[in-house]
């Protein structure tokens, strides 16, 4: 595996919309695809103590990151018959409210790509050394934990 | 011969620093004394350890410029 | 069930892009939400004996696919804690490419938002009033049959 | 009195409309016995038939002005 081949999944800040939007249409072109499977995060602004969530701060070991995400990506194709998937995660603040995690899986058929997407969802989140800091209104932090 | 340290999630809380430098350790159990000497409070909090983004399961031998990770549980997503 | 409450899912044409994307963004207020699950369905260019399949035009009974829906509606929302749960269903012409079906759920976890949309897909295809015909670029055409 | 035919999918192949109307058609068995010998490809299509948008299973009594719908299994999505 060659280092240039490598996606970068990691995008500063939230994930907007539109960007989602713009995604849905670049497949449109792609008539082989019969269903697609997104999954999106969104920080939640849980209270814990009377302390309100504002934001979460995600850092990555980056490298260590998109190489197990180049695994995990081998994994799902080996195993699903994908057209496509595309992953983004944020790093740095992401306010309540706002989108830190997109994944997309497109295939012929809908139950290849709503187990795909499922997969990759837990593998991200089990797998992938990400970590969040949810950031409290009173300036307090606590780590944020996967279940 | 020089180990990069590069700590992450809430580990950060206790070294209060993303990267340290040690010198002339030679394997992971030696630094990993030497870390617990420095900041007792790192023995409160499970983590794993990667060589070269390797995660290491039993004392491994260092290189010079090798890069040791110290992983909390990870919480993306 | 009064009338007037029943929502219409059903929209003339495809599903555009864009309008999933400010469907996503509308989300951004209601910070309860963890998670978002979105299903879309997409018409495949098929070719069947040389023929390949340009468009699939939907008709529907209106009046029992809405009074369906809402029955559907009630049997997830009793079933899954949801923030909220949107579909939209296209009517007339959606040539390959297009998006037909668009079902998007939300909740503050994900396995919940995951399986309340897979399984109202399920339902939609099983269980609403919905017909699709398949045209050729020959100008022939097939019944879709759904799997 | 009368009996309003709402057609879909493939049976509008064979009955070339979308709606039919009948006039002085008691039940729903007398319906289709009628409908069959018009058009006669219709016994070669499975279908459901739904009474003011009631599937049924069994003949039923119709009143003026019901609507009887003429259903194959469903294609959306």
């Amino acid at each position: 595996m060659s280092d240039k081949k490598i996606k970068n999944i990691f995008v500063q800040g939230a994930i907007a919309s539109s960007f989602i939007g713009d995604s849905i249409q670049k497949h449109q072109a792609k008539t082989n695809i019969g269903a697609h499977s997104i999954f999106l995060g969104q920080v939640r602004a849980d209270t814990i103590d009377d302390k309100k969530v504002t934001a979460i701060e995600y850092t990555t070991y980056e490298q260590l990151a998109l190489q197990k995400m180049e695994e995990l990506r081998e994994e799902i194709f080996s195993k699903y018959q994908l057209t496509c998937m595309h992953v983004y995660h944020s790093l740095g603040t992401v306010a309540a409210g706002e989108i830190c995690l997109f994944v997309f899986t497109s295939s012929a058929h809908r139950k290849i790509a709503i187990d795909a997407c499922e997969e990759m969802v837990e593998k991200i989140k089990n797998e992938l050394p990400v970590w969040g800091k949810e950031i409290f209104d009173n300036d307090t932090h606590q780590w944020k934990q996967n279940k | 011969m020089q180990t990069n340290i590069f700590i992450f999630g809430q580990l950060t809380d206790i070294i209060l620093k993303g990267e340290l430098t040690v010198n002339d350790i030679n394997d992971t159990d030696t630094l990993m004394e030497h870390l617990n000497k420095q900041y007792p409070a790192l023995a409160t909090i499970k983590y794993a350890i990667a060589v070269n983004k390797n995660i290491i399961t039993k004392n491994t031998i260092l290189q010079d410029t090798d890069a040791v990770a110290l992983m909390p549980p990870f919480s993306g997503g």
